[in-house]
């Protein structure tokens, strides 16, 4: 197809080119324009630390950002790039992951964006099991236009949009994502640089879509949302990590825990109540989603303590993926005989 | 015995319930008569719905051919012959039949219940009601049953399934059509099912003796090989034109197909032609509606492929931001519209072209692309490789229309010589094109920006709809840039009109009337002409298919008539076009209806102005 | 506002005029131009049988809808009622319900038109918890435009548009519902009219967005896809009925019912393996909506027993409810003076 | 001792970083302006981000305000007075100054550090770069934080804050303006923060008597009160105009408003304002997208409520397939377009009226409807009630242009008697239209149809986006009836044109060119004119309120020129309209700049022309 171009067959999301990268070289230099404090600057430079650990060039790597604050991402990444429109990141991706299998594909936008106009795209992609990678920077409120409600502001919350309060209760995106089929589901935190990386690195193994929330302060509109999760003072007695094999506890001293209820829910007891036994043992692998779907209820904004990590990973097909090398076969061996044969076919003619 | 008479061209309609395989009968007719050399048109009208209540006006299913020994254009305003295999099909149709035309029934199927069924007070075979026309009431049903008595495993159910079959016998009869044409076609679609494969060859053949050895029908008629053009043909539809048109497009321009598409009528055929396209590497996708479709073809357009997308009007509607995108990005993209009849959810299986005006200014801004649009069912082929020329060369969507009658009626194409078909060449961006830098909306001598897609070392970019820096492609707020970019996407798709064949005029000395067209009413209006010259009539016309940017002489040869009639299936958007561009008093002839236009009617348009 | 409406007031989908109607009085005579033998007709049926219970006259009824087969049901209603552009028909509720809190709201569409184009209205309208009961006619195809693959198309299903089968999962039309924060979530046969008006009677009773998945037959290009559920044959092994604060059991003497597993999935067993003491008592009710997302997995496409029957019925704040008194007190009292006020607003001056 | 100086137009300017609240100084300068009764325009100007990096040029946030002793039509092409509270101000504003002005500089600003931020190699107030200007350098930080020192609960960052009270303390002394309206505000407004309060008035008393007492200042300029038409007046932007003409119109028509829309920038203003507006019974709803949007206004519509949405251009891209329902439903509905400049994103916080073409053609099929434009500020207020007027009588939908300089730009307004405003009569239908039945397309004279909404008994209805039957309303395929309802849908609309107030040109003898404009262009185009004609310049203009259908007379007025020029921030898109419609060949002025016209710039274009 092109000259320049690498191996189109090594499979989305990772590779082994011997040469290895630096974060300065994912980073394209364009000055940045979010507000200071914002948290959309941990989350790019994240990202741009972790991306050198898949090994591919910056050529290979591709973002996909919509409309918003967060949609900017797009001109700081020394990767390819498209700022689309509003809500289509995930079908703008869809087409280029199906069509190029060699890229690492990231979609990524914030709460409205995802969640809003954009909800439709981002379910069918979970649906589809696209091989993309999908970053949803939830910071509950429209932050580039201004500070209205999202679909994730709290019941209640007065905006410029809802100055009596919004009267709407928001999504819970994990639950959507899970709802909709997804079959990598994650929760990180702007502030929390170590965790972030482990679910982009996660997310990055995941063969096929992976969904990822990051709370993401917008001190402008929305300030200290998540405080709770990542201040010293309350990070231990609200973020419940989630790792695969292990009981989920949380607390300064690992003291409180959670259980699953009688009635199919999920809860927090004190390990000393209930005995380290009776915790839950985290498997992001189980096949089935209720578990994953009832620890994303935990909590709703925040107001409780609060599941990070990897809800769910599991292996199913990946849309594109059982016709790739006939497609490409195809297209590479097709040729001038090929064409001229289909032109021809069916019932012909001469006229002498 | 039977006399032979010779016709230029004849009309047959072949009408019936959905359920009796009329567009099968129809499509067989079609291909054996292509195959004897024919020129012909088809028109396959089909009820709205899934499922219409048998035996009633509303499911009547009709295929219509109009063929001739010499070049036509349109599948014909009024049949010459009609079949009708039930009342419902009579009735929907008698009606614009001329005086003397030939009628044949399906006796066994005009029962009291299908009367009442249909709507007949009384029986129309039998009151007098048809004594203007030749009747042939043939017991088809009875006689296909009979013919297939005693092959194993077919009920009568099956075998009074095949009657289209007898009666596409009849017709073969008639017309002297070759049999192994269609006796091989069952042969292969029938292949799996041996006892129905026997039982439609004997319909068939039935017909067909029927025809040679009874006396009920009395006349056959020849109409001779028509004296086309040199070379090989087949018969083609609209929809597997255009993707015939695209695949060539892929192949040699080496892009690989994706094609992203919400199921549409009458769109959606093309999406199912194309699903079946794997050996040539189209890759297809139904996504979750329009806009993720167009998005999804730009996707696919940003990582170096050809990106088509395809619906119709309110599809379009839909398209719009993302098309708007695709301007603003100047990447490769090719967005069909197969108009139907409009507004809104409208009269979808009709035909209607009605979305020029969307189709040059459905977004919001200044956004130029260019549009081109289809004449002829096998004008569909060149016009998607068309569109794939302007759209690589010149990094723009490109909107092609199409409508509703082109996708679905058919006609002879001179299959072109692969060597001849034009060059696309990709040109990809390979490295730096300022020095050491590259700069991803430097342009080319077309205004052309470079393709650079990912995987290329070096010449990784970021794009958006933001407006851009004149060359380097960084967001801009800056007033005079905002100027300059506006200007140059005008001026690249203007600059078009230099790229593109002439408008090229069919004129007659002393004509002073030109009629101008685009889109699917080429037929109807050369046929019209046509006829009016065979009246010595004089009158000249001319065919868009650049509807943006308009040929570089439009507007001298518009002026150089004393009058233009422009002829479309709306309210005059062609018309109002040339009006504000060249400010010519073109006067508009629109026809309404969710019907094609007829070469009668255009006849009328130009008498009524000479 | 007008001569001749009833009072506004008196919340959607439920009244008690003295006047009682009949089915008749909700068909509107207008030829149903479904294909012989399709689902839509039953539940046609079903729907214009049940309605007169609501107590409202025809007039207090309307009927939204989208494209496609199941589109055309509004046509048939003697209410009042708008066929819709595709996808569109929960945004036209959200319309007119909360404009109008005095009718009875019903969106209707099939599965294409709910779950592929007009997936986002979908989920929004049910987080939101408008006052609009939603019927998603599944016969998991594209009847209207003939055949192609819909959201709820099996993996594999060779269809027009996919004739080397779907490479895409299908949705779970119920998680999807439940992963969207929906208050009242159910699912039922068209061929069961019993069952089906026991539906409808529970939605229409529920306050706020009511979804409800009906199994529809689509003889021509889906044919017979739910036959097991309702062949007598078949009908006892494959239909769980779930009924609140019943044990949840099934098969023709109940051999067979459901019980949780540790990973927070429902498992079908044998009733004489586990004892009747184990297995699940459905609770429609529950706040956390995890055991009904667990009751959805059970089956996937009818390949395995499927629960029918109301999932979840939560009572949660309906949009607009808070604010329709003020905005209907305020509309009917405000005149030309206050107007006059709000055009003087902050400072003005004089010119003489 | 100052001078007093006498003028008859004064435009100030006044920038300084988007967190140093120029927005609130300049606000509250236009409103003692306009109560003191100067005629005025003021347009604001921010930045694109919502927080750019402090002190630089692109964090800059200004405030245009032109006033006069008589009437003025635009914020005036370059300011006379800078007031510059930092480097970067300075520097993305200086350019545009004439030889002459004066700036005004807080002099505490100018550190090296913000220097260079803002890109200067040198203090400009120092390099002798400025010698052409009347600078003043006031140490204005300094100063307010002397002034508010000892306020207890006052940090010295809130008092450094205060500043631009202190640089509009400056101001209102320089123009005499009343101290009362800023006092009253700054009570009423910090009310709930005593400490702040103290401080702001004392900083903003500190700047006019800064005035009052140095000598830096030596003149004191006397703008008289403009002679406006006698009334009660208030400055208004075009959003509050707008808001206050919808709820006018509801108020008035006793239809309650469904006000439904997704943010955009520049249309969420009205979102916010009128979701603040429940004491009128405006319910509004923030939907998931522009196309929920749309339909939550159309399906109060049918519940017989006053159904409204707004956006801009891309949003305008997504509502065109339900706008396109809506036509084929007939109900009544308003669709408002505060256009920016485009294509795609473009620059959302830029003006540019081009988005004509898109609302009278950017829906597939034919689908005609009523577009009214605003033209000033204040004529929002009467845009707004026309739309809905038009919509309730035709029983259509209706766009409404805007556009961001409107929508932020102020003027005053004279308040209308509440009895003057046009009645808008709903009209239910209340019962049987033809004999005992109801016949939903039954049209009255004005060829609209009934509106009959739920709740109603015995007029139960179903329509939908299927063409109709006419009068019944029934699906329909048949030809001729599409044909027909095609027509009607278009007739109903043309038949506007009998029911709004012609054309009215401001002719002056002697005028051979007309200068025809619509939307904002009416200030610019307005005051170029009169500076063509204060030289002695003949020319005439005219503008359009409504582009379609455009007023009966228009082609008639515009035939009476021999020149017609066509001035549009866009690339000409009425020009091509009226060339079109009347063949006459409209010159075309264009600016697409993101920025509004110039009136320098209209009189250039005139003068060319004389
Ligand atoms: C079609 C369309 N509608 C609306 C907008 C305006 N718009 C831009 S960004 C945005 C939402 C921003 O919120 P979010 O997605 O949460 O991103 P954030 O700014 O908070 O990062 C909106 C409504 C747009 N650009 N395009
Ligand atoms: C915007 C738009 N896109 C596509 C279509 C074509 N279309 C009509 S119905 C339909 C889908 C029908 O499937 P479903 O919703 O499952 O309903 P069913 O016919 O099966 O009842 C489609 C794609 C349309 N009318 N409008
Ligand atoms: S508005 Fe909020 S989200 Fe946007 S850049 Fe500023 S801080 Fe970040
Ligand atoms: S196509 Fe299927 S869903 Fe549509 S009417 Fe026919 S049977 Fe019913
Ligand atoms: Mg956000
Ligand atoms: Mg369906």
């Amino acid at each position: 197809m092109a000259v320049n171009t690498h191996n189109h067959m090594s499979g989305n999301g990772s590779g082994s080119d011997a040469a290895t990268f630096t974060k300065q070289d994912f980073a394209s230099g364009e000055e940045t324009r979010w507000c200071p404090g914002c948290g959309d600057y941990a989350v790019l430079a994240a990202v741009q630390e972790f991306l050198p650990e898949l090994g591919l060039p910056p050529e290979r790597v591709v973002f996909l950002t919509g409309i918003g604050c967060a949609g900017r991402f797009a001109y700081y990444m020394n990767t390819y790039g498209i700022h689309g429109i509003h809500g289509r990141a995930p079908a703008l991706a869809t087409g280029l992951a199906i069509s190029r299998p060699d890229l690492s594909v990231w979609a990524l936008g914030g709460d409205g964006d995802m969640l809003s106009i954009g909800g439709n795209h981002l379910i069918h992609a979970l649906r589809r099991n696209m091989p993309i990678k999908i970053l949803v920077l939830n910071n509950q409120v429209y932050g580039l236009t201004k500070g209205q409600a999202s679909p994730t502001s709290a019941f209640g919350k007065v905006t410029k949009s809802t100055p009596f309060g919004s009267e709407d209760q928001p999504f819970n995106p994990l639950a959507l994502a899970l709802g909709a089929g997804a079959s990598f589901v994650a929760r990180t935190v702007d502030r929390d640089r170590r965790h972030l990386t482990q679910v982009l690195r996660a997310a990055a193994e995941h063969p096929g879509a992976a969904f990822i929330e990051i709370y993401q302060n917008c001190p402008i509109f929305n300030d200290e949302a998540y405080a709770v999760l990542t201040d010293k003072d309350t990070k231990d007695a609200f973020q419940i990590r989630l790792e695969h094999g292990q009981p989920i506890r949380f607390g300064a001293d690992g003291e409180r825990g959670v259980v699953q209820r009688p009635d199919g829910s999920v809860a927090i007891v004190e390990v000393a109540d209930v005995g380290e036994q009776d915790l839950l043992v985290h498997d992001a692998h189980c096949a089935d989603p209720s578990r994953a779907f009832a620890l994303a209820h935990l909590s709703q904004n925040v107001s409780a303590p609060t599941p990070v990590g990897v809800f769910r990973s599991v292996v199913r097909p990946v849309h594109g993926e059982s016709s790739q090398a006939e497609l490409q076969a195809a297209h590479e061996t097709v040729g001038p005989a090929e064409l001229d044969a289909l032109l021809h076919a069916g019932a012909t003619w001469t006229v002498n | 015995m039977s006399r032979t008479v010779d016709k230029d061209r004849v009309v047959i309609r072949i009408a019936g319930d959905s359920g009796d395989g009329m567009q099968l009968a129809g499509g067989r007719f079609a291909e054996a008569t292509a195959v004897f050399g024919n020129d012909l048109v088809t028109a396959p009208d089909y009820p709205a719905e899934v499922r219409a209540p048998t035996g009633t006006v509303r499911g009547v299913s009709a295929f219509q051919i109009h063929f001739a020994s010499r070049d036509i254009l349109t599948p014909g305003d009024t049949p010459n012959v009609l079949v009708a295999m039930n009342p419902a099909a009579l009735k929907s149709n008698v009606d614009t039949l001329e005086s003397g035309s030939t009628i044949v029934v399906n006796d066994d199927a005009f029962t009291k219940r299908n009367l009442v069924k249909a709507g007949y007070d009384s029986n129309p075979l039998e009151d007098g009601s048809l004594t203007e026309f030749q009747v042939h009431r043939l017991p088809m049903t009875s006689m296909t049953v009979r013919a297939t008595e005693g092959i194993e495993g077919v009920s009568s159910r099956d075998a009074a399934r095949a009657k289209n079959l007898f009666a596409l016998g009849v017709l073969s009869w008639m017309y002297g059509r070759p049999l192994p044409v269609t006796e091989e076609w069952i042969e292969q679609k029938f292949a799996k099912h041996g006892p129905i494969l026997t039982a439609n060859l004997a319909a068939f053949h039935a017909g067909y003796n029927f025809g040679e050895t009874t006396e009920l029908l009395d006349v056959q008629y020849r109409v001779k090989p028509a004296a086309l053009p040199a070379g090989t043909y087949r018969n083609v539809d609209g929809t597997t034109a255009t993707a015939l048109g695209l695949i060539a497009a892929s192949v040699t321009s080496g892009l690989p197909m994706l094609f992203a598409s919400y199921p549409i009528t009458p769109a959606s055929e093309l999406l199912h032609e194309l699903a079946r396209q794997r050996r040539f590497g189209v890759r297809v996708i139904q996504a979750e509606d329009e806009i993720a479709a167009a998005n999804m073809a730009l996707g696919a357009a940003f990582g170096g492929q050809l990106g088509v997308t395809a619906t119709s009007g309110p599809g379009m509607d839909l398209k719009a931001e993302t098309i708007g995108l695709a301007v603003a990005l100047e990447l490769p993209m090719v967005i069909i519209d197969v108009q139907r009849a409009g507004p809104s959810t409208g009269m979808p299986t009709k035909p209607e072209s009605s979305d020029l005006m969307m189709a040059l200014y459905g977004r919001h801004g200044e956004s130029p692309l260019p549009v081109v649009a289809a004449a002829t069912p096998a004008h569909c082929f060149d016009a998607a490789l068309e569109a794939v020329r302007l759209a690589v060369d010149y990094r723009t969507p490109v909107i092609l229309l199409s409508d509703a009658f082109l996708a679905n009626s058919s006609e002879p194409w001179l299959i072109p010589n692969i060597d001849e078909l034009p060059r696309i060449d990709p040109r990809f961006a390979q490295g730096p094109n300022l020095d050491d830098d590259f700069l991803p909306y430097l342009r080319d001598e077309r205004l052309a920006r470079p393709w650079a897609i990912p995987g290329t070392i070096g010449l990784g970019h970021r794009i958006g709809g933001l407006e851009k820096e004149d060359g380097t492609g960084n967001i801009s707020y800056e007033p005079e840039n905002h100027a300059r970019m506006t200007s140059l996407r005008a001026e690249k798709v203007e600059g078009i009109a230099q790229d593109i064949a002439p408008l090229e005029v069919d004129h007659e000395d002393g004509a002073e009337l030109l009629v101008l067209g685009w889109g699917s009413s080429y037929g109807p209006i050369k046929a019209g002409v046509r006829r009016v010259r065979d009246r010595g009539g004089k009158v000249a016309c001319a065919h868009l298919f650049h509807l943006n940017p308009l040929p570089a002489n439009t507007g001298e040869v518009l002026r150089s008539y004393r009058r233009v009639l422009v002829a479309e299936t709306n309210m005059g958007q062609l018309s109002r076009l040339v009006r504000a561009e060249f400010l010519i008093g073109a006067e508009s002839f629109t026809k309404l209806e969710g019907e094609p236009m007829l070469a009668a009617e255009i006849e009328h348009e130009i008498l009524e102005r000479l």
